[in-house]
């Protein structure tokens, strides 16, 4: 019996990894999420059929948990959905904690090892659960999203991660009689998880909540270490590897280091701008930008985080659809980082139904930048900042942008000159052939709607 | 102890295979896979509902809620994962 | 048994991983990459070293042929392998 | 003590995954194969401390192995390189197939997981034993490299398999008992492998032996299961598996399949040729070929198996160096599957010491073709066939070639009208703008570069 039971987990682990590789490619990604859906379902019921588990609390706890997880995932929209994983991964991590809790009280004469294995499923479970529930309070701006920085924060944690090695050491050296120990590593865990997000910027949230599945990840695979589980350690330890890979690629594709992330504070306070900011700005009225919207040929649309802010995607789309009407060619340059999570932009933009083919990547539209007649900046800002590319003391430099002050005239559609998540000036404002289009993207976007349809 | 070496060793392999899975993502998919892989996560399911093999009324609630958060999490996080997936797809059927 | 289910499990993952690390090769590394893994596949070595503590005069006969076979690929594969790439590394000097 | 071997397998096993990645890049390969040998020297070490190893015969077999080994790979000429990897593989095949002997007799009273293993270990290593040396013989011209073929070939193949499964079946229901069974085994798979290999054509033995190479980590991991022994299971199942997906890759880049080249007989008669061929064919001297050469600015050498059967390398290199202290641009123009062995121009040049980054590959060159003047094909033939473009009945078609009928002038340096390995006529040699210098390829690149030196 217990040989079926290994080979389902076996089966169970290959599905983890096929769908695991296929999520990781747009064509297969949604089978490849079933396939691990499967997986699960095998480890689970394989689970299941092994003596001694209480049915009724487990069916129980799968009726409430299953039925939150199912309203919650029904209920939230696109752009909350960063948060929601976040509170689902502390879930995770909170699971593993009980799992190291209970198997320790019901079996308290542990060796070593399974002491080590129950003492980090404890704290990095902890962890994992109080730092994904203040990532999501943060990305739902239930707390501040501005970094919370304390006199001596990194000395204090510092110390509590101090406190947990050393717990940890304690526990497992006193297997057994050391639940006073597990107690404190928990209480530990938990407010490490707290303090350890709390200085982070809300926009850094994304890699914050890549980085704790990865944790949650590891703290299952300790708990399999506890109940000599091998479908958990190794779906544990794939979700620790690749979650971690995962963050470090996002990190790359914001120009950051995870330890910058981590420990900066960044977005804490304005910085300073590198250089000064020369010219002059030059503001245009809605219906001054539809005369010259009206003659051009070519379009391409910048979206950025304001288009989240404003849910301009439908205007937008309704806006390029009266272009080519008009005979424009119309693309949408999507910069990997805009917006506030990673694929922001094309889930706004397929949401309105913009079609795939229109979406091009700052690497396909900028050779040809200086062919395009408008460039139309909607609330972004930090990925068309040419400081990026020319002023070395700027925080961006070196950040790929989408290089819209080289079009023939860029719109700049955004509510005041106020600086982007980044803190740093903009000097496209200031050239001369930006023109600023003020006020709420949706609203402004809707006069140009308005001035076409009535022509 | 074998059997825990065993263990060790399956999970060093799972560790670097994780590293290879994942390679040249576009980044429009990093977050569905962080969702997607995040459900993987949940496989702590398992050793929550191992865990109510356990009695002993205290344990059997931690037991419980950790059935609970464990099914939140796969629950969820599949849904979500697929909900998202789906969206991309619905923008790509135009083409 | 379970010893034996785990070697199996270890064996899947070794599968997946083998096939994840060879990806995208330039084509002037195909000669050096058969030699480097045949080297490793050398690792029968292991076996036949630990097959001589079998005992008996014809099973020591075959352990000692098995450990001239094993090591002749081990040395002679690392070796020939390293002499290849270093070819390699003596035109690439030059740029 | 136990723990310690199992930490160092683990250990070793990092080892060679790290290994193989590196290997995979170029520059990191040699590194790579280093670190490898690292691991396979801590697995030794470990298993080397194991008790009841008995020392003597490892000592003496280790320095009669090693001496053949380190003897025959410092000897072996670059171009013998295949052929050498192929009677290491076979050798690791034949150690797996004793392992697997020599335990069985020891211990008789196997499980039938035990004897499964036993029986796959000693058919697959068997196999990989004797298929490597008629792969060896094949490119050493010891043994005919034509495919041999007889009547019935196939079907005396399917009975040999299905004979080795039923043995297999029958020593594993009969554990312990079946040491006939097990003789028999031993003498299928010696049979088969020859009789699989034989059929295949000599420049088709690449992928061959990149097969056996796969097949011998697969009979190394049984036999890991027959003395449950984990660093042997991993290692021989990464071989396993890399080795297929780089036969496939290999297989892939000769645009054919892997069953095409296994029971095809490819090679084996001149096949038709497809189209008639129609044009003039126009014969050069040296001594005229010298005069456009003299006056060229940009020259492409494409070498191929000609070059290698001359080992006309260094006096390519010589020529090109003339040409450009005469002033001309020159590049060497590799196709993957040029020669006979993957890779096989690159370490010709190599040896040549041709500055690699005059290396280029079909794609950067093609594309400017027109812009070359002059085009010195060295003995290549298929690489440059251009009905691979155009001739749908021609069995090149669809192969990526070096399109220099396009060049301005082609000169074409090979002995005879004789077609390459496919056997497919070239319509190259019947345009306009080729000439074709007869003779063997070092000899007429001698004169070439005699009328350099002469001027
Ligand atoms: N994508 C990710 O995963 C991710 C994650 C974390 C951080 N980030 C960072 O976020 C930044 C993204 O760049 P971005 O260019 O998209 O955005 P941004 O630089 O943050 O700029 C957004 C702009 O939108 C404008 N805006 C806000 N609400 C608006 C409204 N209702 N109507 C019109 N405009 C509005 C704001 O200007 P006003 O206030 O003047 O209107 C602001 O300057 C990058 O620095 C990136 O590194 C990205
Ligand atoms: N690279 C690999 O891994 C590999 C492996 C297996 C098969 N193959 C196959 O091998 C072929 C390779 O193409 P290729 O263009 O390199 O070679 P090829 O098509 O085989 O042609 C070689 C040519 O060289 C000429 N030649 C032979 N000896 C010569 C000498 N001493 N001096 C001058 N010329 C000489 C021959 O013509 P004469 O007899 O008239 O001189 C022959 O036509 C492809 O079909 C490929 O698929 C490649």
């Amino acid at each position: 019996m217990e040989a079926y039971f290994q080979l389902a987990y076996i089966a169970a682990a290959v599905l983890f990894i096929v769908g695991l590789k296929m999520l990781g490619r747009a064509d297969t990604a949604r089978r490849g999420n079933m396939v691990s859906a499967v997986g699960m379902l095998v480890a689970v019921v394989a689970t299941l059929l092994q003596s001694g588990v209480d049915y009724a609390v487990v069916f129980a706890g799968l009726v409430v948990g299953g039925g939150v997880g199912v309203f919650w995932s029904r209920r939230v929209q696109m752009t909350q959905m960063p948060e929601t994983v976040a509170l689902f991964n502390g879930a995770g991590g909170g699971a593993s904690l009980l799992v190291g809790w209970a198997e320790f009280l019901s079996r308290p004469g542990q060796d070593t090892v399974t002491a080590i294995a129950t003492v980090l499923a404890v704290l990095v479970g902890g962890v994992t659960l109080t730092g994904s529930i203040v990532a999501w309070g943060k990305l739902s701006e239930r707390v501040s999203g501005r970094p919370i920085l304390f006199g001596g924060q990194q000395v204090v944690n510092g110390a509590l991660l101090l406190a947990a090695v050393v717990v940890g050491v304690l526990f497992a050296m006193n297997p057994g009689g050391g639940y006073a120990w597990l107690l404190v590593a928990i209480a530990v865990a938990l407010v490490l998880g707290v303090l350890s997000v709390i200085p982070i910027g809300g926009a850094d949230m994304p890699i914050v909540i890549s980085l704790l599945n990865s944790y949650s990840g590891l703290a299952a695979s300790a708990a399999g270490f506890v109940i000599d589980n091998t479908v958990l350690i190794v779906a544990g330890s794939l979700v620790g590897a690749s979650g971690l890979i995962l963050t470090q690629i996002m990190c790359k594709a914001m120009n950051r280091s995870l330890t910058n992330v981590l420990f900066s504070g960044f977005g804490s306070a304005t910085q300073s701008t590198g250089q000064a900011v020369e010219g002059e700005v030059k503001a245009m009225t809605p219906e001054d930008a539809y005369f010259v919207l009206e003659a051009a040929n070519n379009v391409v649309f910048v979206p950025g985080y304001g288009m989240a802010v404003a849910q301009a995607q439908h205007a937008v789309k309704e806006l390029a659809d009266l272009l080519e009407e008009n005979g424009a060619e119309v693309r949408y340059a999507i910069h990997p980082v805009a917006g506030r999570m990673p694929g922001h932009m094309n889930v706004l933009l397929a949401e309105a139904n913009v079609p795939y083919e229109q979406l091009v990547e700052p690497g396909d539209v900028n050779p040809n930048m200086e062919m395009v007649d408008v460039a139309v900046v909607i609330g972004a800002n930090d990925v068309v900042n040419p400081a990026a590319k020319e002023d070395k003391g700027s925080p961006l430099y070196g950040m790929p942008i989408i290089e819209v002050d080289r079009a023939r005239t860029t719109f700049v559609l955004k509510r005041s000159m106020k600086p982007g998540f980044s803190g740093v000036e903009n000097p496209l404002f200031y050239k001369d052939n930006t023109r600023m289009v003020f006020g709420d993207a949706k609203a402004v976007l809707g006069q140009l709607v308005g001035e076409f349809k009535s022509d | 102890m074998t059997v825990l070496l065993l263990l060790l060793f399956i999970f060093v392999l799972a560790i670097f295979l994780g590293r290879e899975l994942i390679q040249k993502v576009p980044s429009q998919l990093h977050t569905p896979l962080m969702s997607g892989t995040n459900a993987i996560s949940g496989i702590a399911i398992v050793g929550a509902i191992a865990s109510t093999a356990v009695g002993g009324t205290f344990s059997t609630v931690l037991a419980f809620i950790a059935v609970v958060l464990a099914s939140i999490n796969v629950f969820g996080g599949y849904l979500v994962t697929d909900r998202m997936l789906g969206m991309f797809r619905a923008g790509k059927r135009e083409d």
